[in-house]
């Protein structure tokens, strides 16, 4: 058992959201969802934060920022879209400034649907996130142990 | 000089509720500059109204923006309503009026959490924001979406709320107004929240007028400016009376915010008493032809949809002036000569919402 | 007794020397070698009287006094010139009257010939030591920072011959001052430095300079007075003149010794440089850098805490002594304010200085055994810390062109070991367990025994936690290495080196020794005067070796560190950036990251403090003399 | 319900300044400037009011055309020139806030540009 | 003056009892008319590709000869607009979310034979 | 000397874990208190445990020294004080330690961070000139600066320096990063400088800072529990009750500006040191 499941920080980024989605993650850490009962902490900062949440999908300027606000963050990670806009650039798909989802820059692990998503679908999707999470902790000790 | 410190504030930073970017220059803690960018969110959809059937559109518009979104609904179907010369049934404008309403509460609430947040009161910010999910469970009984409703539409309403249902909201809110009276006298008169606004960011009323502030951002500066004065969907008929404090700063701005969210209890409560019977729409037959403005009253202020027609089922051109863009010359001002500390809250006192801001 | 003749006399030959000798290589040579000869020396003087307690030299006065009357009414009549010439009527005023008063005094007293004029005692040693090692290693690095420094402004004539007579005349001057047990004596050799100084920061005499020159003169020319009227009132109420002896003077007891200590104790405020008279020490940083570390912080104003310190006996518990302390713990709050509030390097050492001094002064006013054991301790530290740094920020002006603090934005990594020097520096003034820690907590240790010692606890609680800030700024500064430091080619020239080296390593050994350093030369000092002395706990002293261990060897913590790491670019809220930290700003232009320090100029602006500062200072000040008039004193 | 007017003056674009600067004297306030692609040319509403009768300014203009700024008389302007500058290509000369093409960077440049909507509406058809 | 004006409502909530839903230990809170999903009565469409015709998200895909019917979870904004105008009304809107997943979330749904005559094909739009 | 030395090892074992029970019930209690449920009681030392199975990931690879360097003096600090040792000495450990943590800010050389320590520094000189008098304090009431006779006095200290223990209850405030004066780093995000000082920190050099907190909680608490030491139990329900104030206080105020932090710390220092060593000089 890893601790990384026990204490996923997380980060949360507004792409090109309509703020619908993105209010919602908020939502999560308010009284009614409470995130941190999972030991969840909204970091605000890539360099502390393990899951990326994302909103929105991904627009020309967006895209330099979603990539970098990826890199900075420690292995492991994981990044779950939240709203279908993250998940495939949805309703906005033909806007000429969108490119579409957010795997068009970064791989994605966790797709929530939901237009707005629901606070219950986000902690869903957290949660399965944290499935992939511990499965690229435990890859990357091993990496680890072998390099010594 | 050399004791600056530039300082790259957003698009990714924890109190930006939506991605902005400052440049700030600042000297010991002082911001001597700020230059702000926007544009990480714009998605370009008013040019899908080339696409899409001017009706289905409706959804599209109420996207603009995930707060807002009903009035942007709304504000769109005004526009088309008025151009095919469409009367919309009073019962649908009453039900429109209402659930208006509640985004304003649920926008406030909102925000008055996320400037409590940015003043370092997390505690402040759970209560407002569980205040406002006593607003949005009224508001997914009735609409079926917590923030983005869908029950709009040309012609009217999507669906109906029984009057049995009508008389239980008002029971609700009657039952947190206490709750809500109690946030707001925390925001009026606690010493701290004071310490961090009173004084903070001005803006004399000349300057808002001049810089073309809307809503709540020209109302703490005393001028007495809601679109909602006009009268549009039922607000002619509920009595309605602006909100305005003088003193235009950070502290002002924010107790026009959470008086209006009495107010806005009080407008539910008078629309539901006078609530008509009726059909909750009209047939809409044909495509629209001609040009308006529409303008309506969005929680963050005056906001404005320019729909140009030329009788095809697509429109040619629709162009929303969102408040928050009219309300980034104002804030450019304000962010003069403030403490880093304070950036956030100044930033946040316009409530920006880049998301309607840059479609 | 030749050894102390020995040192007075020969800097101030070879200073003759130097005022021949022309700029070539042999000068620099035999710079160096003198300083070296100085330098062994004083270790044989320690050698020779380490253990030697307290020794008396008996030396004819009545011809060398003559000498010195002479030599003094020479240097008033230059003053005098140069005063007239740039209509200095103030200080030309100055000069007339204390001539007048010393002739005067000295027509009073019918020195009784041959008496105990020299001594030495550990103290003496001390400072001996301080002059004579640090000194001359100051003279060393001038020989290289000097020929940059006219190869920096070749608009400007070379006096250079002048500026090595001087500083070794000065040495002389140093010398005399902590030798000399006649305060005639003491008191040329006081003016002495007073002269040199002048010189020094004149040196360039362009406009700023001589404005500051004579401003420092006129302000050390009033303690002079205040030291001249000492005589006048030994003079009128012991004609005998054995009281012109400092040690039958300070045995004698406050009943008598009040007034001339008091008077004494207002030229050593003057020449400390304590608030109100600390404006002269800033504007001396106009000097070049050695003479802003030899004569402005490790030496020349020490000779104004050093009499202060001497005389603390008999201010232990009296009035004047308390208002004393006041001032010098004003000081130290409040000029370490300042210091917040500056950039520049050398300004912040100055302040710094002011300010240290300052705690020197509370300590020694407050005149208790513990108190005396703290001001040595601080005296000592204080100068070794201070010459490497100013003689560390003069090498790096030189190498970085400026000597704001801001421009010194990753020095360890562009210029490693000046940064390192500089650090090992700082970090000996401020933290534990370095050396003015250790003081600062000894003079804690003073004031709390002291009547009404809370009030300087309040002063120096709030001074030292101000120090904290100001110093780990400039530290941060150092440390603050951009994402990759490009190392600077540098040629640091072996005059230099040779000065910095040796003093950082003092300063290192000084840390490391200071239990050696309290209790062999410190404590028997206390001792000899007040028949007890204060001391570390072993315990402590081992707490404190055990810190420095740690701090030294921490360092080895980097090769782990090092590997299998990942770099990550910094956090510039998401936006692109350049590894040499350039963002994408606003209006489409790349900005660069800038990281400017804090100076909270509307809290600790250098005006708002002085005027407090010297308000308060003027005012204990004013009682204590309207005290003395009122002969209310003890 | 208090009916909004809406008055819509044609004026030529040297006219512009002008008649801004009457508006500001009389006190308006600038609601929002806003930019019609109408395939050939675009249309330039300039939209001013005191209370809820507004009064629009209208220009039209080629591509290629240069607008003056009315951002010297009120300030805040800058943000819709700077706007139709980066969504439809049209020069505006002398913003005092100039982020030159930099306010909203798009993907394709000027999206608006060239785009002929009245060609592109597909054959009708109701509901 | 009023200093901790929220000493009194943080004292209330420490002793009474904390607001949040416990999701996922108790079920996700809905309402009759919430919005979850679409999910369609297969055996009743007619194919007339109304429902991909109004849905602005195009997350509908109407085949009438291979009568299938398909929407993407990953496009579908959840409007309701297709069950509004589905002239047999066999589209419903379920209150439950759909789950989140790793992958894509194409939802196929195979009607059953076509009656024998078979007719034109719908024009999609787009 | 034997007890002294396992007194000091023991801190060095159990206070990281005092301290994860002490922050995992503040997290606890302050969620209750917006009406949350709030994470497990452990949920600090999870956090600690999971920075370690992060990558290693620096911005450059001094700072792990800085930060490495901040832990051990903390811990240092905190066996000095538990083993009895000379007051002041563990004060300015503490300082040098905080130093160390500026210094690794410093040298991450990115805005957030930079920003962070100048406040920290800020934060430092606000706190230091209670503490130094605090040390006055327990010296003029019991005559030593050693924790260890201090403990050991008779009676309870609170009573001689009863306005030194409200100024160090203020200044806890800062030393524990809470709100009113949480402005270097919180503990929470959301504020206007990310994460303050640690904002560029990832994984295990993160882990030593949280480490280091734990510590330092448990010395702080230490000094308030000094106050009562002749009364353990009197003392333990002090510190409770003192830590349970400035859990409310962090949830009843917003974050003030540097210059009220400064000042009012000042004020307090002053106030207190004057009138209670004044009086206790005086007598
Ligand atoms: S999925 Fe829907 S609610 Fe979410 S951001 Fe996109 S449009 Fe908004
Ligand atoms: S103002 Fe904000 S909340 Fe409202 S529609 Fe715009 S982005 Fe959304
Ligand atoms: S003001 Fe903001 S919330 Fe309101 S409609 Fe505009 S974008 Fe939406
Ligand atoms: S430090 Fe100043 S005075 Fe000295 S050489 Fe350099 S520039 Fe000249
Ligand atoms: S140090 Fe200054 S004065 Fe000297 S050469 Fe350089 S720029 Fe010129
Ligand atoms: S008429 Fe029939 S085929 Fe055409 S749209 Fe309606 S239901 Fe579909
Ligand atoms: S619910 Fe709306 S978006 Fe989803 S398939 Fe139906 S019409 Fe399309
Ligand atoms: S509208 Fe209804 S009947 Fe027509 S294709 Fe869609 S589901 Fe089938």
């Amino acid at each position: 058992m890893s601790y990384i499941t026990k204490s996923p920080w997380i980060i949360h980024y507004d792409g090109s959201s309509c703020n619908g989605c993105d209010i919602e993650v908020l939502a999560c850490l308010t009284p009614l969802y409470d995130l941190e009962r999972f030991g969840i902490v909204n970091t605000g900062n890539p360099k502390h934060a393990d899951v990326f949440l994302i909103t929105g999908g991904i627009n020309e300027q967006s895209r330099a920022v979603v990539k970098n606000t990826y890199e900075q963050m420690p292995d492991p990670k994981v990044v779950v879209a939240i709203g279908i806009c993250a998940a495939t650039g949805g309703v906005f798909r033909e806007c000429y400034n969108i490119m579409g989802g957010v795997d068009k820059v970064i791989p994605v692990d966790v797709y929530v649907p939901g237009c707005a998503a629901r606070p219950e679908s986000i902690i869903d999707g957290v949660v399965s996130a944290l499935g992939i999470l511990e499965e690229k902790r435990a890859k990357m000790a091993e990496k680890g142990g072998k390099k010594q | 000089m050399g004791n600056q410190i530039v300082v790259p504030f957003g698009p990714q930073h924890p109190v930006l509720p939506e991605p902005i970017h400052l440049d700030l220059v600042l000297e010991d803690e002082r911001v001597v500059e700020a230059v702000p960018t926007i544009g990480y969110v714009h998605r370009g959809l008013e040019k899908l109204v080339e696409k899409r059937d001017y009706k289905d559109y409706v959804l599209i518009a109420e996207r603009i923006c995930g707060i807002c979104s009903f009035t942007h609904s709304v504000t769109y179907c005004n526009a088309i309503e008025r151009i095919m010369g469409i009367e919309v049934p009073a019962r649908a404008q009453f039900i429109r009026t209402i659930w208006m309403e509640y985004s304003r509460m649920h926008s406030h609430l909102l925000w008055l959490g996320l400037t409590a947040d940015a003043m370092g009161f997390e505690n402040l910010f759970m209560n407002a924001w569980r205040l406002r999910e006593e607003i949005l469970d009224d508001m997914e009984a009735t609409t079926g979406g917590r923030v983005i409703q869908g029950s709009c539409k040309v012609g009217g309403i999507r669906r109906d709320i029984s009057d049995d249902k009508l008389g239980e909201m008002v029971d609700h809110l009657k039952k947190i107004r206490p709750l809500l009276e109690e946030s707001n006298r925390i925001f009026t008169h606690d010493q701290t929240v004071r310490h961090r606004m009173r004084g903070l960011g001005v803006l004399s009323k000349e300057d808002a007028w001049d810089l073309g502030a809307v809503g709540p951002t020209a109302r703490g500066s005393g001028c007495d400016m809601d679109v909602r004065s006009s009268g549009y969907s039922a607000y002619g008929e509920l009595g309605f009376k602006p909100v305005v404090f003088t003193h235009g700063d950070c502290l002002d701005r924010c107790l026009v915010r959470s008086e209006e969210v009495l107010a806005a209890v009080d407008l539910v409560e008078r629309a539901v008493a006078k609530m008509p019977d009726g059909p909750i729409e009209e047939k809409v037959k044909g495509n629209p032809d001609g040009e308006y403005f529409a303008f309506s009253e969005q929680p963050r202020g005056e906001c404005m949809h320019y729909i140009k027609a030329n009788g095809k089922k697509n429109i040619v051109r629709h162009r929303v002036r969102t408040p928050t863009l009219t309300n980034i010359p104002p804030l450019v001002k304000m962010l003069e000569g403030i403490e880093m500390a304070d950036v956030p809250v100044v930033v946040l006192t316009i409530d920006p919402c880049i998301g309607c801001a840059e479609r | 007794m030749e050894l102390l003749v020995f040192l007075i006399l020969f800097p101030a030959l070879a200073a003759l020397l130097f005022c021949i000798l022309p700029n070539s290589r042999l000068r620099d040579t035999i710079v160096v070698v003198v300083s070296a000869i100085i330098i062994v020396a004083t270790l044989y003087l320690f050698v020779v009287f380490a253990g030697a307690g307290t020794v008396y030299f008996d030396i004819n006065s009545g011809m060398i006094s003559q000498i010195m009357t002479g030599l003094e009414v020479i240097i008033s009549a230059g003053l005098l010139y140069l005063a007239a010439k740039y209509r200095q009527y103030l200080i030309a005023g100055l000069v007339v009257v204390q001539l007048g008063v010393v002739l005067y005094a000295e027509s009073l007293i019918h020195e009784t010939a041959a008496l105990n004029n020299l001594f030495i005692d550990p103290f003496s040693i001390i400072m001996a030591m301080i002059i004579g090692i640090i000194g001359s290693l100051i003279c060393i690095y001038s020989v290289g920072y000097m020929r940059d420094y006219h190869a920096h402004h070749d608009d400007m004539p070379d006096k250079r011959r002048w500026f090595f007579a001087l500083l070794f005349v000065f040495l002389a001057a140093m010398y005399g001052v902590v030798f000399s047990n006649n305060l005639f004596w003491l008191f040329f050799f006081w003016e002495v430095t007073t002269l040199c100084s002048f010189l020094l920061i004149g040196y360039s005499w362009d406009e700023q300079a001589r404005k500051n020159a004579f401003w420092a003169l006129l302000l050390n020319l009033t303690g002079g007075l205040g030291f001249a009227a000492t005589f006048v009132w030994i003079g009128l109420t012991d004609p005998s003149g054995s009281l012109i002896m400092m040690d039958t003077l300070i045995a004698a007891g406050p009943a008598v010794a009040m007034i001339p200590a008091a008077l004494i104790g207002f030229a050593g405020l003057t020449k400390a440089a304590q608030m109100p008279f600390s404006s002269w020490l800033v504007g001396a940083m106009v000097a070049p850098t050695p003479v802003s570390a030899l004569l402005h912080s490790s030496t020349m104003v020490k000779a104004g805490v050093y009499v202060i310190v001497r005389f603390a006996p008999i201010y232990d518990a009296s009035m004047v002594g308390y208002i004393i302390s006041l001032v010098g713990g004003v000081t130290f709050l409040l000029a370490s304010g300042i210091a917040i509030s500056q950039s520049n390097a050398k300004k912040v050492l100055a302040y710094s200085t002011i300010a240290n001094l300052g705690l020197v002064v509370a300590c020694a006013g407050i005149g208790t055994y513990a108190a005396v054991w703290a001001a040595i301790l601080l005296i000592i530290f204080h100068a070794v810390a201070k010459s490497l740094l100013f003689l560390s920020v003069g090498t790096v002006e030189h190498k970085i062109g400026s000597r704001d603090i801001e421009d010194m934005t990753g020095l360890v990594g562009r210029l490693p070991t000046l940064g390192l020097m500089m650090i090992i520096g700082i970090a000996g003034m401020f933290l534990a367990p370095f050396g003015m820690l250790i003081s600062k907590w000894a003079a804690l240790l003073a004031f709390i025994d002291a009547q009404y010692g809370f009030i300087l606890i309040l002063l120096l609680a709030f001074g030292s936690a101000v120090t904290v800030f100001f110093w780990t700024k400039w530290l941060g500064k150092l440390v603050a290495v951009a994402w990759k430091p490009e190392p600077m080619e540098v040629k640091i020239s072996s005059h230099e080196y040779t000065a910095l080296v040796p003093l950082t390593v003092l300063m290192v050994a000084v840390c490391i020794g200071f239990p050696l350093l309290s209790s062999e030369l410190v404590v028997p000092y206390v001792f000899s005067i007040y028949g007890m002395a204060a001391t570390l706990g072993q315990a402590n002293t081992i707490i404190m070796v055990m810190m420095v261990f740690m701090v030294l060897v921490m360092p080895l913590s980097l090769f782990h560190f090092r590997k299998d790491r990942k770099i990550l670019p910094h956090y510039v809220g998401g936006r692109p950036s350049t590894p040499d930290m350039h963002f994408k700003g606003s209006i489409g232009v790349q900005r660069p990251v800038a990281l400017g320090n804090y100076y909270l100029a509307d809290y600790f602006g250098e005006q708002r403090l002085s005027h407090i500062g010297n308000g308060l200072c003027i005012a204990f000040i004013a009682l204590m003399l309207i005290m003395l008039l009122m002969g209310v004193i003890i | 319900m208090i009916e909004q007017k809406h008055t819509i003056t044609e004026i030529a674009v040297t006219d512009l300044l002008k008649k801004t600067g009457e508006c500001h004297e009389k006190g308006h306030r600038l609601v929002q400037i806003g930019c019609t692609p109408l395939g050939d040319c675009y249309e330039i509403n300039y939209t001013f009011t005191t209370s809820w009768d507004f009064e629009s300014l209208r220009i039209t203009v080629n591509d290629g055309d240069k607008i003056p700024s009315i951002s010297g008389i009120y300030w805040g302007a800058f943000i819709y020139e700077n706007e139709i500058h980066d969504l439809f290509g049209l020069t505006v000369t002398d913003i005092n806030v100039d982020f030159q093409g930099h306010l909203i960077e798009t993907r394709i440049p000027s999206p608006f540009k060239n785009a002929p909507p009245v060609t592109k509406v597909k054959k009708g058809g109701d509901a | 003056m009023q200093i901790f004006t929220m000493t009194k409502r943080a004292l209330a909530n420490l002793v009474g009892k904390p607001a949040t839903l416990m999701y996922p230990a108790t079920p996700a809170k809905q309402y009759e008319i919430s919005r979850g999903h679409v999910i369609i009565a297969i055996e009743d469409c007619i194919y007339c590709g109304n429902c991909q015709r109004h849905c602005v998200s195009q997350a509908i895909v109407v085949d009438r000869e291979a009568r299938t019917w398909e929407i993407d979870r990953l496009r579908c904004i959840i409007c309701g607009v297709c069950a509004e105008v589905c002239p047999k009304d066999c589209i419903f809107m379920e209150p439950d979310y759909p789950p989140s997943t790793t992958g894509t979330a194409m939802e196929f749904v195979q009607g059953p034979p076509a009656p024998p005559k078979a007719e034109k094909k719908p024009k999609a739009e787009e | 000397m034997i007890t002294e030395i396992i007194f000091a090892i023991g801190f060095i074992i159990f206070a990281p874990f005092i301290g994860a029970l002490i922050g995992g019930i503040d997290r606890k209690v302050t969620a209750r208190m917006q009406g949350r449920v709030g994470p497990p009681v452990l949920q600090p030392l999870y956090d600690v445990f999971k920075l370690f199975e992060k990558e290693k990931a620096v911005v450059r690879n001094e700072v792990n020294f800085y930060i490495f360097s901040y832990l051990i003096f903390v811990v240092f600090t905190g066996a000095l004080f538990f083993s009895g040792s000379d007051i002041l000495l563990v004060i300015f450990a503490l300082t040098l330690a905080h130093v160390f943590l500026i210094l690794g800010a410093y040298a991450a050389v990115s805005p957030y961070s930079h920003i962070g320590a100048e406040r920290e520094l800020l934060q430092l000189m606000a706190v230091e000139p209670m503490l130094i008098l605090a040390a006055t304090g327990f010296y003029m009431a019991t005559g030593s600066f050693a924790v260890k006779d201090i403990a050991l006095w008779p009676e309870p200290i609170f009573m001689t320096i009863p306005l030194i223990f409200v100024g160090i209850v203020y200044v806890l405030t800062i030393k524990l990063r809470k709100s009113p004066f949480d402005l270097a780093t919180s503990h929470h995000a959301h504020q206007e400088l990310v994460k303050g000082l640690t904002t560029e920190f990832a994984g295990p050099t993160l882990g030593m800072v949280e480490i280091a907190h734990l510590y330092e909680t448990v010395f702080f608490l230490g000094i308030v529990w000094l106050f009562f030491a002749s009364m353990p139990w009197v003392g333990l329900l002090v510190v409770i009750i003192v830590y349970f104030i400035e859990i409310l206080v962090d949830n009843t105020t917003t974050r003030v500006r540097w210059q009220v932090m400064l000042r009012s710390a000042w004020l307090v220092a002053l106030v207190a040191g004057a009138v209670n060593l004044g009086v206790l000089a005086l007598m």
